[in-house]
């Protein structure tokens, strides 16, 4: 490609009268501080302004899919944490359901309770540290992120008595969970998502108003309604672009028809870097609420059901998803009377919101790609898997 | 006796940034070269208690000039330039010429030695005796430079603008 | 020469070599640890002597770190990129340090041992506020070379950014310092301290209280510092004009980026904040010193304290800024502060405090306004929610 | 109209309000100063990392009572090979994720913690620097054979030998079990002695059900690992 059919088609370029400027083209990654793993934006600058941009992903690719049909139904779960390493409970209860679906096994109620729990837990460890990882893109010198970190920790400390891994949980089972949380957790949970809302006061008044935040993020990386909706974005993204959607609300998977709960999303004028700042803060207020009711309304009893002991499902095709924080998990499987799979596919919900960086990056500023591609909130383990 | 030490460092400092600011084939080199040459003289001002005029030859000289000079580089194709290629010109002989009288001409009252004027006596060399002057008897040709000198920077703002060539396709954009 | 001066010129050059870079390695720790605690961490404990095995047991809250740092920096390896200028790289760093100290001696910091010998201080030059301008300006050059030398992208972003940003601010720098200027009718740093004895501090009248503001504002984007630290945004361009610096020269770099920091705090308390002048000066001298240096590490642990606070500007609002908010405020404030000057020579009492309101509203509406115009539609917004 | 600036102060207000809190609340300042070990007790060299139980103890003090990290097998008594519970069976080497476990039968069976003769692995290597400490082994297990150790100061020089745990030094009582995972353990010699119970109440019918399944499943199993690559590429 030469760089005059490169550039954007809504840009010019400014012409001086035999004055020529030329673009500067900077490999943004795939070592770059702000690119959250190994990724890389092939970026063409005029100036500071980006007139042409194209990722370039793949670069943690680990064969993800194909593994998994290779191996029996049961071993591709720990590989599932792998894939957001920020949020392995909701990869592994995307993956839980679909298994489940294959072979139609009961989950017990106490089960489906602790699976909300945790779901909710780890939508609140992504979406605070997502927001410290954001204001971090922005320029500050991590101190968000590190108040972010130091709740998450209360979170992860959680994960590991219930679990016994901090971020590689590995803690659903086909029919429920892999062992009951210990004596005293529930107790400390309340404690911990007590706790949590005079934090998120605090961290509110710490970011949502100060000015420098505000006149960076406002009208950067616009997204309207209408191309959110067509490339298949999800999550909160999506509601920032003003879509009304949330598979909690629309699949009422598992339990969640118990809980009330609301789904904030903007208006849709703008869909921009400040609008999922906000809706992702704001549903960190409505996960408390459905911790809270969880908390509350559980019972006793196991918390795995009658799971054969070895999985050998009947022929068939099944796509469990459910809402992810970070938009729609799916996984696609198809069984064809073996232990193993025979195709195993994952959307994932990070690489489908990322298809539309380019949209939003052109014609803004260097500074804006890199927070906008903050604001989408990708893990690369699932962009790449 | 330090103040003939400083003398003579600072005009050999500054005849030889002049030279390596007129031999360098990079333009960069020779901006910066050029630089200490300022800075160079912007020492000997000072040691002539002008410190007013040394201060602004640095302000001025070094960080606008100059910066102004960078810029410029900046937009041209070859800045670094090949030094293999030797500088000649064809005229260096008449050039020689020229630069000797000038020389000279500079030097005429030197070598004169004319007594000084009478009015380089009175001149107290402090900042506050020329601001008064540039207040008070120059205020007019001070405030008709500085109104060039924004028309100057109108004009420049300007002429970078440029003109914005419409695409054909979307003129909706 | 004879060797008097020689004497003198040492007595009054070495401290400012020795006690800037010290104190510089003080508030490098100072910052971690600062930084460290806004963000709930421990910050630098662990080394108290360094290179010996009593490091570990007495760790002296960290304070061995910065030796530590610098022996490190020492021994590290001094990595020079293929294409680049070697001169200009080697020189880049050298250049950013020279005048950073240079504009020390512009300071009014009077040196106990000083006063009984021949005073070479530069602050007797009578144009001292404009030379520590023309001198703090140099920085900009050091800054392009290292970007330009370096031979790469990110590098030149960062320089790029560096000179468009520094000559921007500079400019409200100026015109903040004027008013100063034009209220004791001397550009002598000395003068100006002294005009502030008793309490006379410019940061108490309203043009100098937004003078300072302004001032303040405008030598963070002048030495680099958050939130205008774009020069440097990790987050986008690296580390800006030295990604490819290491070891020493890198050293050498981050040293230039403090002193001058002290440079320029320093030239805030002498302008605005009263000098050297505090408590008790009037019966040990030497005071006012302890008070100078205490006034400058004020005003760092404001910066620092802005540094673990917010984040960065983007490169348009950060000109913007420059540009369409401050310079017009200064130029204001220099009105203002000259019709209130003449105004409140007649009165006394009651009307100069009405004055005082009166200028003091003037300039908030004005700030205000400016901020509107630039941001029409920047404020925070609401949200529906789905049942 | 707010006050210009006001969002700047407030965020200032928060970050004071945490440095200052850093000093008085232990809700403020999370991190630890690892006082938990001294620091004469600090290994001075890469090799020097303690591999003795005790010392292991002291390692898993920082690690909660649930963490798990790297598999260990388990012994009864004394004597760890006279009690060792692992009959070889290798369904953890086939369902292993990530394949770091390499198993040899004995060809002669030996009595073990049960009393009967069984056999007993002549080798059981596990691969830590490619074990991801999933757990599914342990699930997988049908005599409670292995379980998740919770040492995680391996780190040694040698990057082959160094980190292959080998059978000797996988193995571990159920003493150093109880110790580090109290709660777990406990519940698993309890389902244990359950099952005994059951067993031996009605045993006949039991043994019958028993080896039918087993046998099933190990058909199905093998079939499951057709074609997975052996284990000694890894180990080598």
């Amino acid at each position: 490609m030469s760089s005059a059919t490169a550039i954007a088609p809504n840009y010019e370029l400014i012409q001086q009268d035999g004055l020529e400027t030329s673009l500067l083209e900077v490999s943004m990654g795939p070592h770059h501080p702000s690119t959250h793993g190994v990724f890389r934006m092939d970026v063409k600058l005029d100036g500071e302004t980006v007139v042409d941009l194209q990722p370039v992903f793949g670069y943690l690719h680990r064969n993800h899919e194909k593994l998994a049909e290779n191996m029996s139904y049961l071993a591709s779960m720990p590989f599932t944490d792998r894939l957001d390493y920020f949020n392995s409970m909701t990869n592994n209860w995307a993956y839980a359901l679909a298994a489940e679906k294959l072979v139609e096994i009961e989950v017990p109620e106490r089960a489906e309770y602790l699976r909300v729990i945790m779901a909710e837990l780890t939508r609140l460890v992504n979406h605070v540290s997502l927001v410290g990882f954001f204001i971090n893109d922005l320029g500050a010198l991590g101190t968000p992120l590190l108040y972010a970190f130091r709740e998450r920790e209360k979170i992860l400390d959680l994960f590991e008595q219930a679990s016994g891994a901090r971020m590689m949980c590995n803690y659903f089972r086909f029919g429920g969970l892999r062992n009951d949380v210990p004596e005293g957790w529930l107790d400390r949970a309340r404690d911990v998502v007590d706790r949590f809302p005079d934090f998120l006061d605090e961290y509110e008044k710490l970011l949502c108003e100060n000015e420098i935040i505000l006149s960076r993020t406002q009208g950067v990386g616009n997204l309207s309604r209408e191309l959110a909706i067509s490339a298949g974005i999800t999550g909160p993204m999506l509601r920032a672009s003003g879509v009304n959607y949330d598979i909690r609300k629309v699949d009422k998977y598992s339990i969640y028809d118990r809980f009330l709960f609301r789904v904030p999303y903007s208006d849709g004028n703008v869909g921009d870097c400040y609008d999922r700042f906000m809706v992702r803060m704001l549903e960190m207020r409505e996960s408390i609420g459905i911790l809270k009711q969880a908390l509350g309304g559980i019972g006793d009893g196991p918390v795995l059901g009658n799971a054969p002991k070895v999985f050998k499902p009947k022929p068939a095709e099944v796509y469990g998803r459910v809402e992810a924080p970070k938009g729609e998990l799916g996984f696609y499987l198809i069984a064809d009377g073996t232990p193993k799979p025979y195709r195993y596919r994952v959307r994932p919900p990070s690489l489908i919101n990322l298809t539309v960086l380019r949209d939003m990056c052109l014609g803004q500023k260097v500074a804006d790609a890199v927070i906008i591609l903050g604001s989408i909130d990708i893990v690369l383990g699932e962009v790449d898997r | 006796m330090s103040e003939q030490i400083a003398f003579w460092m600072l005009s050999a400092i500054a005849v030889l940034g002049a030279l390596v600011a007129v031999r360098k084939r990079n333009l960069i080199h020779g901006v910066f070269a050029l630089m200490i040459f300022f800075a160079a003289l912007s020492g000997l001002f000072l040691l002539l208690l002008a410190e007013f005029i040394a201060a602004v030859q640095i302000l001025v000289y070094i960080g606008a000039v100059g910066i102004l000079l960078l810029f410029a580089i900046m937009l041209t194709e070859r800045v670094t330039g090949d030094d293999g290629r030797r500088m000649t010109s064809r005229g260096w002989f008449w050039g020689l010429v020229v630069a000797a009288a000038v020389f000279v001409i500079l030097l005429l009252p030197a070598i004169q030695e004319l007594p000084p004027p009478e009015a380089a006596q009175a001149i107290d060399p402090s900042v506050k005796e020329l601001g008064h002057k540039l207040m008070n008897p120059y205020v007019v040709t001070l405030e008709v430079l500085a109104l060039l000198l924004t028309a100057a920077l109108i004009g420049a703002v300007t002429a970078a603008q440029g003109v914005r060539i419409p695409k054909e396709e979307d003129s909706s954009e | 020469m004879s060797l008097d001066l020689i004497r003198d010129i040492l007595i009054a050059t070495v401290p400012l070599l020795v006690i800037f870079p010290t104190l510089f390695a003080f508030t490098t720790w100072l910052e971690r640890k600062a930084l460290a605690r806004i963000q709930n961490r421990v910050g630098p404990n662990k080394v108290g002597v360094p290179l010996t095995r009593y490091g570990g047991r007495f760790s002296l809250f960290g304070l061995g770190q910065p030796l530590a740092d610098g022996i490190k920096m020492l021994f590290k390896e001094n990595i020079v990129p293929r294409d680049a200028d070697r001169l200009f790289h080697l020189l880049a760093p050298i250049l950013a340090l020279i005048p950073a100290m240079l504009v020390l001696c512009f300071l009014p910091l009077e040196f106990p041992w000083t006063e009984s010998l021949l005073p070479v201080q530069a602050f007797l030059l009578d144009g001292a506020v404009i030379f520590f301008f023309a001198i703090t300006g140099l920085n900009t050059l050091a800054i392009f070379m290292a970007g330009w030398a370096s031979r790469n992208k990110y590098s030149l972003l960062g320089g790029m950014r560096a000179i468009a940003q520094m000559i921007s601010y500079e400019i409200p720098l100026v015109l903040s310092a004027v008013v100063v200027v034009m209220m004791v009718g001397s550009l002598n740093a000395a003068e100006i301290a002294n005009a502030q004895a008793d309490w006379n501090w410019f940061v108490f009248t309203p043009w100098g209280l937004a003078a300072f503001v302004i001032f303040f504002i405008a030598s963070l984007a002048e030495i680099n510092r958050s939130p205008f630290d774009l020069p440097e945004a990790e987050s986008e361009i690296i580390a800006g004009y030295f990604t490819e610096y290491s070891g020493f020269k890198f050293a050498l770099f981050f040293l230039g980026e403090y002193i001058a920091m002290f440079a320029i705090s320093g030239l805030a308390v002498t302008l605005f904040l009263g000098g050297g002048a505090g408590p008790g000066v009037a019966a040990l001298p030497w005071l006012s010193t302890v008070w100078f240096i205490a006034k400058i590490f004020a005003l760092i642990a404001v910066m620092i304290w802005l540094r673990g606070t917010l984040p960065r500007l983007r490169v348009d609002q950060l000109m913007g800024f420059a540009w369409k908010f401050l310079l017009p405020l200064s130029i204001l404030n220099i009105i203002v502060a000259g019709f209130a000057w003449h105004a409140q020579q007649q009165a006394s009492g009651i009307l100069k405090a009405i004055i005082w309101v009166a200028c003091l509203l003037i300039l908030y509406a004005t700030a205000k306004g400016l901020d509107q115009l630039n941001r029409p539609n920047v404020r925070p917004r609401e949200y529906k929610y789905a049942e | 109209m707010s006050l210009l600036g006001g969002g700047i102060f407030k965020g200032m207000a928060v970050t004071l309000r945490n440095f200052v809190g850093s000093y008085f609340y232990k809700d403020r300042l999370t991190t630890n100063d690892y006082s938990w070990r001294p620091s004469d007790k600090l290994p001075q060299r890469a090799g020097e990392y303690p591999k003795e139980e005790g010392e292991q103890l002291r390692d898993t003090t920082t690690v909660t009572n649930y963490s798990r990290n790297f598999p260990m097998l388990l012994h009864d008594g004394s004597e760890p090979m006279d009690t060792i519970r692992c009959v070889a069976c290798q369904i953890c080497e086939r369902e292993c994720p990530p394949q770091c476990i390499y198993i040899e039968k004995s060809t002669e069976k030996k009595e073990n913690a049960g009393g009967k003769p069984q056999f007993f692995p002549a080798t059981f290597d596990i691969d830590v620097s490619v074990c991801m400490s999933c757990q599914i082994c342990v699930e997988v297990c049908p005599f409670d054979a292995i379980v998740m150790n919770s040492q995680f100061e391996l780190s040694t020089p040698d990057r082959f030998g160094g980190l292959l745990l080998r059978r000797d030094d996988l193995l571990k009582s159920n003493g150093y079990y109880h110790k580090i995972h109290p709660e777990e353990a406990t519940a698993r010699d309890k389902r244990i002695a359950e099952e005994k119970a059951a067993k031996e109440a009605k045993k006949k019918a039991a043994a019958e059900a028993a080896k039918k399944m087993a046998e099933e499943k190990a058909k199905a199993e093998a079939e499951a690992n057709e074609g997975t690559p052996d284990m000694e590429e890894n180990t080598e």
